[in-house]
Formats: structure tokens, C-alpha cells, sequence
């Protein structure tokens, strides 16, 4: 295993020291809850939005800490769901009077350890919402399975619902925001090589030079099959397909195109791939009226990328457009 | 015979002792399924777990239990903290100023931690969970119990029973949890809580025995 | 080889079409030139900034390109310098008659490329300056031998001076700025992986699992030593240690402190080197004033990092803070 | 004899034909203590120079030479574009107007292109470049045309001279270019500029023989 790493045990912290001392305008991190947290906050009257997850995704949540994004983030270990006294602790440092949304991917260890926070934060008289996004078109959705997985969507979730509670929307509101955004949003991805977990220190699985996972999440898990290597073209098809089929997309309508890296994917290839996304969408006559590509939602030092597409009104540009100013994603301020 | 409170302690040293050993072993079995951090969930649990036994030497066994589900709660994460935590949690409530534990209030602690783990988890027999090694083993108890099978051979049967359960898990398909995502490929691989939950109990017929 | 790309010989073209695709408001993708112009040039008055140098280093420079930063970036093939025709090319598409400036990384075949540019610009009555950085501790400077090369500083002088640029000031100045702005920063690197050019299929060095490449620079080449794999503290002081020296830096003084990485290194690692790099400065009672980072100049999917330290005053820290909007940096707008 | 423009035609095409078919070895020579791609580099400037040798079909050879240098440098880039581009141009130039070349223009013409590169690149010999097949080339090429010796001699010994110069490059600490930056762990390896020089001057005395 290579990595820029002290050790597997202090590198969740670490991180989080490093991300404090470039960021110290910004955020402010609790290293013993590992909780990243607005420099400002709590903003009296203002929607407080948390999330989190394991760590390994960076710079998903903590690097979306900030202005016009997240009040705060609880991050776990290496792919590991946080605990609810993070929650709890974020809940309490964030909460301004007007409620608190929580978004969580969807998956069993996220669910269930928010749903204990909530309890928490209730019996404080905390008023909570929760969003649960399960936008992995990987997975089959059912009622009888733990459904699909949060991917790619929670991304620009969390900067447009952020966008409208920052407008000082009231948390129904932006509770109503946050399903929209998760229902017209889609995602699949892929993976041309495992990512390495520190603790484990070897690939989670083993992959051929000449082989690679489609459906993949974003734990280093592998995906729903593995296929031969194929081009960037191939591999844009398989991912947008099924994409615009579940979203029934149709010409003449607007996205936000999102090509997201898995974290050991250069620039110059999610491009590449950006390319064929375009190429796709035009011959279908969808436009995309605002893009996002880089490593934003990732899974530790994995080769591969992820594609979301998110149907657009006015109002989700709007608040897409809105001011941000985090450690990763930042304009208009 | 009864279980005692330091028969509990026991049991719980002894399962710190076996995640720590099996740490590997089931970070492995959940590589190849979920997200290879089972063994060291349960192992990063179990330790604090540990820390805290000494300032409970006297407490009684719903105190032990209840310290140990809040302990898991605020330690282990991802989907097995929650699990675990409530089911010993719920073992602590049933459990409440108990200092020694009779055959049928270990089938009670045992139905409790199923339901603890089916309230959270919402998951069913033969869906490649945990409950695939808990749901035979308090089968079996129930069974022992009502045929008046006394402590030891009751704890033996559960702890076969959960270990049967659990390499059952092979041939099944996950429907719950992380491995559910990987469909028909979750097939032929054993689930990493079903083989930690045989671990817990073997650990209980050890302290016992 | 392992990459999302459809051919070697068509990643390079398909990458900037990629990015032509997504950030249509910002710039204008001429690929017959391989050039990336800002999509209001020329403007009228102001001086224009070129950059460029083989392809391979996204998101330089093409991600660089928009307002507050670069007019224009001529981009060869992976890791190989433009062609005179290409900065050519650009130099009349953003010329707007206050002069051009050429941001070159010093590199033989960037100089000697960029050199003939000039000439042609020359003779074309175009006024044209050029700064060569060469901010690399990791070779020693001399004038018998092809000297240090240009790595880190680039991405923060393209930023200053291009700031300075927008804010009106005339090829003197702006000149003046990029030569102070190298001669106060210093960069060193280090590789745990080779990268993999396209078209040579395979890694170009072969490294043991234990081993690591200090004082690389950005083109996948060997560094000056192969020594055994390091801890992150030991690795960054490794880094830190000769920058410090070489630019004499002195308790008191203040930094824009960049941690980069080299294309395969995810952002997790990246903050523990910064946290290793925030414990050294705080221990010389230097202070991080500004700061960057993420994967900003690369080396295709090259696994490892740089650390480059520029002793910033407040004109400098002006112009980096200006606001700028490009594919990569945003900020203010 | 002399050289004819159907001869300096056949010499490109050789040159083109020998730079693909050691694309990769140039590469790879490149990959040891440098970026990988001189082969690359080469064999994609002389595919571009065979493109256009039809339209020059009736040229004199300063003409076909100065295309071959224009066109290498806009098409090969990195430092051997503008180098070797220099060279050609300059060989172009001494050349303009001749549709023979008789041995003094060779070695005129050899000389011209030492003179573009070292304009340009300010590299001297024993500096583990190019330059260390150019330079004895012309040494011995002014040579034997002081001793009168004629061109097929005079063309294979040049060709040596620059094969040895650039098989001594192995041992060479190379303080320009690319390699500079390796220190002393440039030494032992060829240096790949100096092999596609002597390359494109095998490929002279090949296409006259
Ligand atoms: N809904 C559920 N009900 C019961 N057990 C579950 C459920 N979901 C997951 N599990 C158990 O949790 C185990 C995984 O635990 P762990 O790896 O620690 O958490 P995570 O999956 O979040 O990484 C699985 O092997 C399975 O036995
Ligand atoms: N200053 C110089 N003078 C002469 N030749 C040089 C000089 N610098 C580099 N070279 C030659 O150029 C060759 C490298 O060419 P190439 O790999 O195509 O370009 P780059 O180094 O830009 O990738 C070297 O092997 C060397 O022979
Ligand atoms: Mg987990
Ligand atoms: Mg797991
Ligand atoms: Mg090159
Ligand atoms: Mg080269």
C-alpha cells in the first residue's frame, strides 16, 4: 500500500487537522467528534443542513462545509457510517432555531446512525427533517431490499438545498427542495481498479489489467458486474443509458451534467469522458445547462469515475448558481 | 445453573478477545461483499467496550448490557453499530437488576436482541444478515427451554445453531445491507455479521462453560 | 494500461473538447491548434496572458484560461511541448495591442518552442515578454546545465499576474509581478507511482512497492533519488526542508502555501500532508497567509505530491485574491 | 558523385521509415531519463515531412530541406522539434538552390545544422545530447573531404562517427535537456536524441548507396 499517510488509525484525523489549518476562515473542525463545522455558525433563523458519511470520499462532506452549502459535517472512519453523538454534537454546534435537515445516502449504516440522531434530537427539541438519497441507478430499487445507494445526486443536493436555506428558506421548504433534487437526479458508476483501504492495506478486490467493474458504489465495493476494459465512449454509454431510461429524459429538456472522478482518475480523462457525455446528450437533443467535473465525490485512491444527471428547473439553476464558498466548491464569493 | 454478572464480563472479554483475533478474517469477508471494515468496526467497538467494564465490576447485568449497547452506538458506525447496539441495549432492558441469568431469561435477552436488531434493521430471515445466525439460535434456545435442557447444553445448542446459521449464509442471496447491492454476485461468499453474531454467542457458551 | 480514454492518439483532442463542452461560457476550444482561448478575447487594452507546455498537467493550463487569469493556453501533445504555430496561433486570437506575456515553464522544449513564438510575434509588430519559472529545488541551478524546472509556482504566478493583468496594468508591470512572484517561490515534488503515458502503454519507471521517487518534476520522469518509502511527516519535511532553505525563509514572514497533487493522489492524503506542512511552518512561526489544494498541476495519474511555498506580500496576496472564473480556479465571481 | 534531390527524397523517406519502426525504442530510451516520448515525437514529424514531399516532387534540395525543417517544428514540439527543425531549416538554407551535392556541400550543409542546434539549444559537446552524434559526424565528414576521399566513403564514415558518438552518450553525465534533471542517474543509459541523430544519418548513406 502506498499513501500519503502517517498511519491507518490517524488519517481520518489528520486530514481533518490539515483541511482546518488551510481552511480556518471557513470551518472549524472538532477533531474528538470529527465534525467539521461553519466558522459561523450557528446562523440564528437560518435552516441548519448536516451531513456526512464515512470518510474516503473526499472532499464529500467536510470540504462542502461553508457558505451557501453545509452547516456541518460528521465523518466516520474509512468508509465506516459516523455514530449519532457526532450528529448529536454537529446538531447542537449548528442548530439556529429553524430546524435542521439531514441529508444521508442511502445506506444501512448512514440510515440507521442519523435515525438514532434524530431520536436524540428530538428529545432535545430539535426539529429535524431528513433526506435520504438513493440516486444509484446501479442498484434495482425495491420495497423489500435495502435499496438503491446515495451517489453522485447528494453532491448537488447539498449545494442547491444549501443555496436555498442560505435564501433563508423555512425547512419544509427546503425539506421539499431535497426530494425534488433526489428525484430528478440519476447516477451510475464505474471502476477501472479498487481503491485501497489504509486499515486493510491491500485492494479490496482484485481487478485484470484487461477487466473493470460497472455499477460500483462508493465504498471500494465492487459493482454489479465486471466486463472487459472497454473505450471511454463504451464506457459513457453504459453509464448514461440507463440513466436517461430511469429519468425518461427526453429532448428538449435541461440537466445538470455532473462527471464526477472515483479519486485516482486524472482531469484529462474525466474530460474525455465529458466529451462523450455531450456528444450523447446532444444526439438526444438535452442540454446541459450547467456541468460540474472533478474528483468531488470519491472513494479513496479508485481509478474510475461516475456520471449523475439531475433534470433542472429554474429554481434548483438558481440555487445551483447561488454563492458558495466551502474548501471545494466555491463562486460568487 | 445461572449466568452470572462475571460470567458476563467474562463473555464480553472473550468476544473482545475473539474480534480482535478474527479482525483480519472478517474485514476480509467483508471486502469481498461490502466495504472491508467489519473486523475492524467490531474490533474498535469491543475495545472500548473493554475500557469501560472496570467501572462497572458490580453493577448487575442490565447495567453491563445496556453500558455495552450505548458503547457499540457510539463507537462501532456503519450498519453492525446501530445493530448491535440496540440488540444489546434491549438485552440490558430485559435484563434490568438481574445479577444471574436462568435458562428461560437468556432465551428473553436472546428475543430481545432479535427484536432490537428487526426494528432497526427491518430485515428478515434469509436475507444474508446478522439475524441468520440469531434467529436459529433463539429458535434453538426457545426449544431447549421449553424441554427443560438445562444452561450449559442450552448455550451449546445456540452457539451450534448460529455457527450452522451463519456458514448457511454461503448460498444466500443478500437482500439487506451493503452486500445487497452486489445482487447476484453476493452469492457464495458468507455475510461478515452473520459470522461475527456466531462469534458472540460461541464466546457466551465459553464464559459459561 | 488502464485509462478512460477511447485512443492515445485522440485523448488529447478529446479532452479539450470535453472541456469545450462544459465550459462554453468561459472559452473557446480551437482543437486543429490544440489552443484554449478565453471566449471574451482579445480584449482591448489589456495585456494577454499565454501559457502552455505538453498536455498531461490538467488542469493546466487549459483549466486556467477565463477571466483573472489566462488569455489564452497552447497545449502540446502528452508531455511535449507546443509548436511555435500554436502560441502563434493564440498570440493573434487575444491580442488586444497592450502586449502578451508568455508564461513558460522551464523546460528545453518549452523554452526553445515558446523562443520561435516570439520571434514569429515579433515580427508580426506583437510586443511580447516572457518569464520562465523555474521554481524546483530539487535541481540544482546553474548556468552550464538546462537549470531548475518550472512546476508549482506556475499555477499561483499564472493567478497573480493575471489578476494584475485584468486589473489594467500595462507588460512592464505585469512582467515586473511574474519575475518577483518566481523569484520568491519554491517547489519541490515526489512520486509513490509512476505515471502512464498513453502512448507508451505501460508505467515509464517501475517502483517497488517500498520505494518512492523524491524531486520529481511533471512529466513522469525519475526524481533525483529513490529512497524507501517515507511516513507522510517524514515525506512532506523531506519536501519542506530544502524550499525553506532556499528561499531563506524567516520566523515572521508569511506564505501562500500550495499542496498539489500529481493526478492519482486523492485529497485525503493531500490535507495529511498539509497538516504536516501547517506543524513545520507553525514550528518556524511562519505564517500560511493564503493557500491551495487539490490536483492542480499534474502528472497523468502519477500518484504522489508537490508542496510549493511562495513568500507572499500584500500586492501579491491582492492579486491572488482577486476574483477570478475559469474551468479550475473560481472565486469573487 | 554527388547527391541528387530524388536521393535527399529517398534519404527522408528512409529516415521516416527507420524513426517508426523504432518508435517505441526511442521511447523507451526516452523513458529511462526522460518523458517518454521522443519516439513519438520523431515519428509523428517525419510522417508529417513524408505528407508532404509529393508537392515538392520538381524542388531543389534547399527547398525540400527548409520544408522539412518548417514542418518539424510545427509538428514535432518538445525540445527535438525545434532543434532538429533549426537544423533543417538551416541545412535548407546552405543548400538553396542546389539540385546536386557534391562532397564540400555536405560537409557545408552537416556544419550548418551542428551551428542551428547549438544556436538554439547553447548545448556543447559531452553534454549527452543530439549533439554527440552531430559533432564527430562532422569532424570526420570534414575530414576525409580534405583528404578528397569520396561521398559513399565519405558518407559511411560519418555515419560511424556519429553511431560511436552516439553509443558513448551511455556514459555521459548529461547537464542539458531532459536528462539534466536525473544528476548523476542519467549515466548509464543512451541518450535518445543522440540515436535519432545517428539514425538520420545512417539513413543518408543508405538512400545514396
Ligand atoms: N438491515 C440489516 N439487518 C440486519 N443486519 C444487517 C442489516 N444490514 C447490514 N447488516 C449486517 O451488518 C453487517 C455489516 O456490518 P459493517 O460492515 O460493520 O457495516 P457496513 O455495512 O455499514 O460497513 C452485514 O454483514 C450484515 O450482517
Ligand atoms: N539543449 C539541447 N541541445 C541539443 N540537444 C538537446 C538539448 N536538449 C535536449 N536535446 C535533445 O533532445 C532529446 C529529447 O527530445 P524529445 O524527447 O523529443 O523532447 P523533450 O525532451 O522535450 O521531451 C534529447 O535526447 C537530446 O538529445
Ligand atoms: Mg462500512
Ligand atoms: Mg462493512
Ligand atoms: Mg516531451
Ligand atoms: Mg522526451
Amino acid at each position: 500500500m502506498k499513501k500519503l499517510i502517517n498511519s491507518p488509525e490517524s488519517v481520518v484525523k489528520e486530514s481533518l487537522s490539515g483541511m482546518q489549518a488551510l481552511h480556518s476562515n471557513l470551518i472549524r473542525v472538532d477533531l474528538e467528534t470529527q465534525t467539521v463545522v461553519r466558522a459561523d455558525a450557528p446562523i440564528r433563523g437560518k435552516v441548519g443542513i448536516i451531513s456526512g458519511g464515512g470518510s474516503g470520499h473526499e472532499p464529500l462532506h467536510g470540504g462542502f462545509v461553508g457558505r451557501g452549502m453545509l452547516d456541518a459535517a460528521c465523518l466516520g472512519e474509512i468508509f465506516t457510517s459516523p455514530v449519532p453523538n457526532q450528529m448529536q454534537a454537529a446538531t447542537r454546534a449548528i442548530d439556529g432555531g429553524a430546524g435542521v435537515l439531514y441529508i444521508i445516502k442511502n445506506y444501512t449504516g448512514d440510515v440507521l446512525n442519523f435515525e438514532m440522531a434524530a431520536e436524540l434530537a428530538a428529545a432535545e427539541g430539535i426539529e429535524v427533517a431528513s433526506i435520504i438519497t438513493n440516486d444509484d441507478v446501479a442498484v434495482q430499487d425495491s420495497l423489500y431490499t435495502a435499496g438503491r445507494r446515495g451517489i453522485g445526486v447528494t453532491v448537488l443536493l447539498e449545494k442547491i438545498v444549501g443555496g436555498l436555506a442560505e435564501a433563508g428558506a423555512p425547512l419544509g421548504i427546503v425539506t421539499e427542495m431535497a426530494q425534488r433534487v433526489n428525484g430528478e437526479g440519476r447516477s451510475m458508476g464505474m471502476a477501472l481498479t479498487s481503491s485501497t483501504v489504509p486499515a486493510l492495506g491491500k485492494a479490496t478486490f482484485e481487478l485484470g489489467e484487461d477487466e473493470m467493474e460497472i455499477g460500483i458504489g462508493i465504498h471500494g465495493e465492487p459493482g454489479r458486474r465486471r466486463v472487459k476494459l472497454a473505450s471511454a465512449a463504451e464506457i459513457t454509454e453504459m453509464l448514461v443509458k440507463p440513466i436517461v431510461e430511469d429519468l425518461q429524459l427526453k429532448a428538449g429538456e435541461q440537466v445538470l451534467a455532473f462527471v464526477n472522478g472515483m479519486g485516482g482518475t486524472p482531469l484529462i480523462e474525466l474530460y474525455v469522458v465529458a466529451h462523450e457525455l455531450a456528444k450523447i446528450l446532444r444526439g438526444k437533443n438535452i442540454t446541459i445547462a450547467r456541468s460540474l467535473a472533478g474528483n468531488y465525490i470519491t472513494s479513496l485512491d479508485m481509478a474510475g469515475c461516475s456520471i449523475t444527471l439531475l433534470r433542472v428547473d429554474d429554481e434548483m439553476v438558481r440555487y445551483w448558481d447561488a454563492p458558495v464558498h466551502t474548501p471545494a466548491l466555491r463562486w460568487g464569493i | 445453573m445461572s449466568i452470572t454478572s462475571e460470567a458476563i464480563i467474562r463473555w464480553l472479554q472473550r468476544v473482545a478477545q475473539i474480534l480482535h483475533e478474527k479482525r483480519e478474517y472478517l474485514t476480509q469477508l467483508d471486502a469481498a461483499i461490502g466495504d472491508a471494515d467489519h473486523g475492524i468496526n467490531m474490533d474498535r467497538g469491543f475495545k472500548a467496550v473493554i475500557e469501560k467494564l472496570p467501572s462497572l465490576a458490580n453493577a448487575d447485568i442490565g447495567a453491563i448490557l445496556k453500558m455495552v449497547g450505548t458503547t457499540l452506538v457510539s463507537t462501532v458506525g456503519g450498519a453492525s453499530g446501530p445493530l448491535y447496539g440496540t440488540a444489546f441495549l434491549r438485552a440490558g432492558i430485559v435484563t434490568t437488576g438481574k445479577s444471574e441469568l436462568r435458562e428461560n431469561d437468556v432465551v428473553e435477552m436472546l428475543a430481545a436482541m432479535v427484536e432490537g436488531i428487526q426494528v432497526r434493521g427491518k430485515a428478515q430471515a434469509g436475507e444474508k444478515t446478522m439475524l441468520d445466525a440469531f434467529l436459529p439460535a433463539l429458535d434453538v434456545a426457545r426449544q431447549a427451554d421449553l424441554d427443560e435442557v438445562e444452561m450449559a447444553q442450552l448455550l451449546n445448542v445456540c452457539c451450534q445453531a448460529a455457527e450452522e446459521g451463519a456458514q448457511r449464509t454461503l448460498s444466500l442471496l443478500a437482500t439487506k445491507g451493503r452486500a445487497s447491492y452486489l445482487g447476484e454476485r453476493s452469492v457464495g461468499h458468507l455475510d461478515p455479521g452473520a459470522i461475527s453474531a456466531s462469534y458472540i454467542l460461541a464466546a457466551l457458551a465459553e464464559a459459561y462453560g
